[in-house]
């Protein structure tokens, strides 16, 4: 995947995603709610995905920029009667860039349980300070009232959840096509490059520091997008947007799915959320236990998260049919 | 059908259980009393603490695939302020049994809450305060309820003559109390108001309160009841004892109504079980939702339970008389002033006075004025 | 054209009490083929790791081209055409020697930050690092992850990434370090055969190799230079067998 | 202030062993409950108790890093992270199970109780019995680390597992009695602590970034490093949160920002 | 006299992946070999296989007259065997006398003073971690750290690699010491295939996962064509 000896064109297998949501949309139709939330969820862990998985960034901080787009629309919508969602959407994605560019230049010059830490104050921070703005942000009561407009004037936010969930569909689209081909281009490989070996990238000349900067900056912008999507899903926002459990939640979600392939981040979110969805209605007081016994399970026998266990049946796969070629031959 | 969303998980995950065994006890003791033909189905949701999006989510799904009747529960406010919009767009009456933020009930023409404010009862903590001590210094979580009960209480005291020396927000999830006691002591108050959310950061805020010689010192801690919530009491210990209190509800309120509630909570779920005002609120809750059943035979319209709700009275409270006031869909409920003793060798909130027998919510009034 | 490709001013660098480079004047001619020997200990990776940039030197002056980069970072320093090769090798393990070739030139021509067309369509990299491969013998490994590589492969790679930076000073720290002795002459036919416009410093501790290959060496004792002078002249210093080449000398 | 107790044992995990073991708390858990119950329903003593919840749990998490840790030792951080959140949330709904949703019961001895005067000023006798006991235990394990060949034994085992085992080093057996060691201390603290910081079902996930901080701002493989962290974050802390309590929240943040610009390895620490 | 190592029939690779195929040697106390081959040819597994740090697929490993090859690697060194391995792998964040300390068994002859006096140099950086330390210094670092372990059995890959002239003459001398003095085995991976023959007795040479020549060292060192053909083939 990405790089110089990579084929770019869009495999058959990588539509299916696209297909499945759509079914879903028709399926369906009682659980768009959930979609729409998972469907914001696997845009913002596709920017996680963007940056751990491909830049090797890690950070416990993404919710900052998530909960910063979502606070962005909300205000827009809730206090300045800002109602358009395109320009709550580029309001919310201007300011987690400014705050990603800001705090990046500030953090990335660190690594791993350092940056982690340095990740979780910012988020911690700015969580913080949603708190205390409460006349902007409703504090801990959370922003309600957010107003927002039809679509181009004509898609209403309606009960069901068909309009939302087909605007994030589309967001989410939009937000793949970004990433991969970002990812197929040349500043992925040397994306690629300084997660594999830093040391080397600073040798070849890359300004690797600026380079990280500059995705981290990306990848904020992203989670902002995403951010404000789930406001305008909610036409709420809650603190619960900011801080380190939805980091923590995010970064598992990634994880579970499988980190750098970028499918991890639509696998992730949908398993765990469906699964978390499913077990809190029937065990609402321990549902918890299944999502640990998941987790571990997927440690324990899927390296690289389930879409490695399902690379490494579909290479055992091949392998025994190709054997089973040669043997007939 | 009854949509009940509450918490389940998350840091306060332990609040659900206590707001859902009482609608259960209650749906278990009066089945018999509904229309025949009449049954309720409760369908319950974990929203994982105060996660507005979950919570609007678990609403949205109940109204469209589940169809329910009504929606109730929930302990968090903003996730009773995400669920508004829907209960209004869907036309769905919402029983908030616990949630206790003022302006709840303003969201939404289809809200009843059948359980308190931090108003109600730091209001008149505030104006019997004034009438004892001279001085007061507020500590109070950093969040929404804190601010509410802050400010109830401020206004109540000063009105009545009493003079602030100070107030302080401590975050929400703070481990240690030392500072913050000590800073109390140095002020040398005549009483401390405390309000923190109902658990066991109460307890350590207890006993930092006795550790740090506060109470040596002479200093008096009083508070919403949410500080010395029944079941957290045993772990506090002594050090618990004399505080003093103002709540709607207690569970060693010796009205018969209570005594019974009680007895019949331990014989369900346990001797070692005590309720607390997230089961009263609950029950209250699940009462309102019988009478509008009752009152319409089984069909429930929304419009109508919403006018059933407001005259709707409940002399048999384990808590007192209470009812709904038709202007704002809010409880009206009496106060009583606690103390926590020593009783049968369990400590316990007895009720020493009562000190408003309808009290509405002194926000509302307040607004109204203005 | 300036005087030197490369130069060093009073360059010094101690470890809190440890002095490792003490005063070193150090020039690098254009086109030169120059070697850097010494002990073990004495400071050479350290010298070359403060002229790419890889430390800071406590006091004295760099100079690439006439121009003072003591405070340039070593990105930069790339940029102005000083590569350089690892005494411990340095690749991108997991990926294909072409990819570890190609993410080089891409820096080299700036290609690298463009975040469009895709990777693989850019030709003229591509062509570019293969031609390089396949002068270093390398071009049956293009698509082979070079972590399955043997070592001595791997330090070919090491060679090609440098070279794929078109530098007009290379740095090479013990080039044919766990290459078979066979093979060495192999590196050395490479490096023989660069462009001579490129100036080269070579760090080995294989005197068959410095000695056929330098036309000019440096002795590094104790952070300080011993000498320097053509090969004929060390090979004759009494003071570098003494410290240095033992009595049994390969040249 | 309690928090450096814990995190020693974090340390031991984290910072020597090198595992991100987020599931610490876990085991902080495990000891105050086994704490509560040693006391309440075997009535023993309070330094009994504390005795029994350090033995008890270093003797479970030998089983646990049997089965399960000792597979992930090669494994990357991030399987390590999802693993311990799995195993937090297991225990944490486990715990719930068991103990109900209350926070356990723990009842200090008289003589720990009420305060010393101390240099004109009272303070709280438990909270300077914890400092002393800690910095006693700080003393003993950093002269077991740092100045014992059994310290570079487990450093060595941890930077190169395989070369470990080529100069004659039993990993496994070493990494089982060091893991047992650092879950031993955190029980340890976690029964020490439950006076001051409850110990309920939800006790790992809340307390969890405290640990992180701690151990991150002291720096990963050192011991004393966490110590002076926790004594500083502390301290500091309880001074902002008198002199300045407006910004009690942010300023553990800020002071860790700050800290970890700073010295970005952490205060004593030897790996980044 | 007893075979200080015996393998044979040694199949042993990574994994599924098999590199060594059929091998089999033999080598007698105080003996030396000199392990001889182009790159990749699996120099570096033999040695991984007799400490133990490779798949075992099939085959049998005698060292000192006891079967070792399920043994785990810890055994095997407490059994007598040092390894230096290729690439030094020198604990980083260990100081350098650490790194000889945890090395250290039982035995007379080898002890951090006698590591020192080889190696002077050692002494002087004893406080720097292993990070600290020049390539040849770390490579000196690598064989005391094997040294201090007595062991019967050295097992070295490539250690004159990144050394000084002087430094690889002292060696080579002291390595010639020990194996006339010492109750000492070597096995000697070296890519300076004359120096390699120059000390040992026995030489052999692999291709691809293979023993493809086995004799004495004398004899190829007098015959530089047949080295040569035997070390190119592939
Ligand atoms: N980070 C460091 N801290 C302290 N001392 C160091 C550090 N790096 C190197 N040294 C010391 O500096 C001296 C010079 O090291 P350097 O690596 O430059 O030697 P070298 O000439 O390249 O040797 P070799 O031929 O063995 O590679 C060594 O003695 C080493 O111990
Ligand atoms: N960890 C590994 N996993 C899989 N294959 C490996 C691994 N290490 C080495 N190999 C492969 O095994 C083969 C033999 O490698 P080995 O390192 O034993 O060769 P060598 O003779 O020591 O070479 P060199 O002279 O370069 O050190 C090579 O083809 C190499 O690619
Ligand atoms: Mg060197
Ligand atoms: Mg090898």
């Amino acid at each position: 995947m990405s790089g110089y000896t990579s084929d770019p064109r869009i495999r058959p297998q990588e539509l299916l995603p696209w297909i499945i949501a759509i079914a879903a949309f028709f399926l369906l139709p009682e659980y768009l709610s959930l979609g729409a939330r998972v469907l914001v969820y696997i845009l913002f862990a596709l920017s996680l995905d963007l940056i751990l998985g491909y830049a090797g960034i890690i950070t416990l901080g993404h919710s900052a920029f998530f909960g910063l787009g979502a606070y962005t629309a909300g205000i827009l919508g809730a206090k300045y009667g800002v109602t358009d969602p395109f320009l709550q959407l580029l309001a919310a994605a201007l300011a987690a860039a400014l705050l990603g560019i800001s705090t990046g230049a500030v953090i990335l010059r660190t690594k791993a349980l350092t940056l982690l830490m340095l990740t979780l104050a910012i988020t911690s921070i700015v969580l913080e300070i949603a708190n205390k703005a409460s006349s902007l942000t409703g504090g801990a009561d959370g922003l309600s009232g957010v107003q927002v407009a039809p679509i181009l004037g004509l898609f209403k936010f309606d009960l069901f959840g068909r309009t939302a969930f087909i605007y994030c569909l589309v967001a989410l689209f939009l937000g793949w096509l970004l990433i991969r081909r970002l990812l197929y281009s040349p500043f992925g490989a040397m994306l690629t490059g300084i997660r594999e070996n830093t040391a080397r990238m600073h040798a070849v000349g890359a300004p690797v520091y600026w380079r990280l900067v500059l995705v981290y900056t990306l990848s904020a912008t992203m989670a902002g997008v995403a951010g404000a999507l789930l406001t305008q899903v909610n036409q709420f926002v809650g603190l619960n947007v900011l801080g380190l459990e939805p980091s923590g939640d995010l970064l598992v979600m990634l994880i579970l799915g499988g980190v750098g392939r970028l499918y991890g981040a639509f696998v992730g979110p949908v398993v765990y959320l469906i699964a978390q969805d499913y077990l809190a209605k029937q065990y609402p007081e321990y549902w918890y236990f299944g999502i640990g016994v998941l987790l571990v399970v997927v440690v324990l026998f899927a390296r690289g998260g389930i879409l490695g266990l399902v690379d490494q049946w579909w290479q055992a796969l091949s392998r025994r049919s190709s054997s089973a070629r040669a043997s007939a031959r | 059908k009854i949509g009940f969303i509450t918490s389940y998980s998350g840091l306060n995950g332990n609040l659900g259980p206590y707001m859902e065994r009482a609608v259960r006890l209650y749906i278990k003791e009066h089945q018999k009393e509904l229309p025949p033909g009449v049954k309720i189905e409760l369908i319950t949701r974990d929203d994982t603490g105060p996660n507005p999006d979950k919570a609007r989510q678990l609403a949205q799904e109940l109204v469209v695939r589940d169809k329910v009747n009504l929606l109730a529960g929930v302990v968090f406010t903003p996730n009773a302020l995400a669920i508004a919009p829907i209960a209004t767009e869907a036309k769905v009456p919402f029983v908030i049994m616990n949630a206790g933020t003022a302006v709840i009930t303003t969201r939404s023409p289809y809200i009843v809450r059948t359980s308190f404010t931090l108003w109600q009862s730091s209001y008149p903590l505030g104006e019997w305060a004034a009438k004892k001590f001279k001085t007061a210094y507020t500590l109070v979580s950093d969040f929404g309820p804190g601010h509410d009960s802050e400010e109830a209480f401020g206004k109540a005291f000063t009105a009545g003559g009493g003079k602030i020396v100070g107030a302080v927000r401590a975050p929400l999830q703070n481990p240690d109390w030392a500072a913050y006691m000590q800073r109390v002591k140095d002020a040398k108050p005549d009483c401390l108001m405390v309000f923190i959310p109902a658990g066991k950061t109460a307890t350590a805020v207890m006993k930092n309160f006795a550790d740090l010689g506060l109470k040596d010192a002479g200093i008096k801690l009083i508070g919403p009841g949410d500080i010395t919530t029944d079941e957290e009491l045993p772990n506090m210990g002594e050090v618990a004892l004399g505080v003093i209190t103002v709540h709607h509800y207690s569970a060693a309120a010796t009205r018969p109504a209570n005594k019974q509630f009680v007895a019949d909570w331990k014989k369900e779920f346990g001797q070692n079980e005590t309720p607390n005002f997230l089961s009263v609120g609950s029950w209250d809750g699940t009462a309102l939702i019988f009478e509008m059943i009752k009152q319409q035979k089984g069909k429930l319209d929304a419009e109508r339970s919403i006018e059933i709700a407001k005259q709707w009275r409940f002399d048999n409270s384990p808590r007192g008389p209470i009812s709904i006031d038709p202007e704002t869909r809010d409880i009206i409920q009496p106060e009583y002033l606690r103390e926590v003793k020593k009783e049968g060798g369990h400590l316990a909130n007895v009720e020493i006075e009562t000190l408003g027998t309808a009290v509405k919510d002194p926000w509302k009034e307040l607004q109204k004025k203005k | 054209m300036v005087a030197s490709a490369l130069e060093t001013q009073q360059l010094c660098k101690s470890f809190g009490a440890l002095t490792v480079a003490d005063h070193i004047d150090f020039r690098l001619a254009p086109g030169a083929r120059h070697a850097l020997i010494g002990p073990n200990g004495a400071g050479k990776t350290t010298f070359v790791n403060m002229l790419t940039g890889a430390i800071a030197p406590s006091s004295g002056r760099i100079l690439l081209g006439g121009e003072d980069i003591t405070k340039v970072n070593q990105a930069a320093r790339v940029r102005r055409g000083l590569g350089r090769t690892f005494q411990i090798t340095s690749l991108f393990r997991k990926l294909p020697v072409l990819d570890n070739v190609a993410l080089g030139i891409a820096e080299r021509d700036g290609v690298a930050p463009r975040m469009w067309k895709p990777a693989s369509k850019h030709k003229e990299i591509i062509d570019e690092a293969a031609h390089l491969l396949a002068t270093l013998g390398l071009s049956a490994d293009a698509r082979t992850p070079v972590q399955d590589l043997p070592y001595g492969r791997q330090r070919l790679v090491e060679i090609a990434i440098a070279l794929g930076l078109k530098p007009g000073v290379l740095l090479l720290d013990e080039p044919a370090a766990g290459v078979p002795s066979q093979d060495s002459g192999h590196v050395l036919d490479v490096l023989a055969g660069l462009p001579p416009d490129i100036a080269i410093l070579i760090i080995e501790h294989d005197m068959d190799l410095v000695f056929r290959f330098a036309s000019r060496i440096t002795v590094l004792v104790q952070g300080q230079v011993l000498v320097e002078g053509a090969p004929q002249e060390i090979a004759a210093d009494r003071r570098v067998r003494d410290v240095y080449l033992g009595e049994a000398t390969h040249a | 202030m309690i928090l450096y107790v814990i995190s020693v044992g974090l340390s031991v995990t984290m910072g020597l062993m090198g595992f991100i073991n987020l599931a610490h708390g876990v085991f902080a858990m495990a000891g105050g409950f086994i704490l509560s119950t040693a006391m309440a329903r075997f009535g023993l003593p309070f330094p009994l108790a504390v005795l029994v919840a350090f033995v008890v749990v270093s003797a479970g998490s030998i089983v646990l890093e049997r089965l399960l840790y000792s597979r992930l030792y090669a494994a990357g951080e991030l399987a390590q992270v999802l693993f311990s959140i799995g195993l937090i949330l297991i225990s944490m709904a486990l715990a719930r199970l068991v103990y109900g949703n209350l926070a356990a019961p723990v009842f200090l001895p008289d003589y720990l109780r009420g305060q010393v005067h101390i240099l004109g000023r009272d303070f709280p006798t438990y909270r300077v019995f914890l400092i002393m006991f800690s910095a006693l235990l700080i003393a003993a394990l950093w002269f077991g680390v740092e100045r014992t060949r059994w310290g570079a034994m487990v450093r060595a085992a941890v930077d190169n597992r395989a070369m470990a085992q080529s100069v004659g080093i039993n990993t496994r057996q070493l990494f089982m009695a060091t893991f047992a060691l650092g879950s031993g201390l955190a029980g340890l603290g976690g029964a020490l602590g439950a006076d001051i910081l409850p110990v309920q079902w939800s006790y790992p996930f809340e307390h969890l970034v405290y640990f992180l901080i701690v151990v991150a701002v002291g720096g990963l493989g050192s011991l004393r490093g966490p110590f002076v962290a926790a004594l500083l974050i502390g301290v500091a802390d309880t001074a902002c949160k008198y002199w300045i309590p407006e910004f009690g929240a942010f300023l553990i943040y800020v002071a860790t920002m700050a800290i970890l610009l700073w010295r970005p390895m952490g205060l004593f620490g030897v790996r980044a | 006299m007893p075979d200080a190592l015996r393998l044979s029939t040694v199949r042993a690779g990574y994994g599924e992946t098999v590199i060594l195929e059929d091998v089999a040697l033999a080598l007698p106390e105080r003996g030396s070999l000199a392990v001889l081959g182009r790159n990749g040819v699996g120099k570096t597994t033999l040695l991984a296989t007799i400490m133990g740090h490779t798949t075992f697929h099939a085959g049998a490993v005698f060292f000192g007259g006891r079967q070792v090859e399920r043994l785990p690697v810890y055994e095997r060194v407490r059994l007598g065997i040092g390894y230096v391995p290729q690439g030094r792998d020198i604990f980083p964040s260990l100081s350098v006398e650490e790194n000889l300390i945890v090395a250290a068994r039982p035995g007379k002859r080898w002890t951090l003073e006698r590591v020192y006096d080889l190696f002077p140099r050692l002494a002087e950086r004893r406080h720097h971690r292993g990070n600290q330390i020049s390539g040849g210094e770390q490579q000196m670092l690598a064989i005391g750290r094997a040294l201090m372990g007595n062991p019967a059995l050295l097992l070295m890959d490539e250690p004159l690699e990144g050394l000084a002239p002087i430094i690889v003459e002292a060696l080579l001398k002291s390595l010639e010491r020990l194996l006339a003095e010492d109750e000492l085995a070597v096995i000697l991976v070296e890519q300076h295939a004359k120096l390699a023959l120059q000390v040992t007795r026995e030489a052999l040479v692999m291709s691809r996962g293979r023993v493809i020549h086995q004799g004495a060292s004398r004899e190829l060192l007098a015959d530089p064509e047949r080295l040569a053909q035997l070390v190119v083939a592939q």
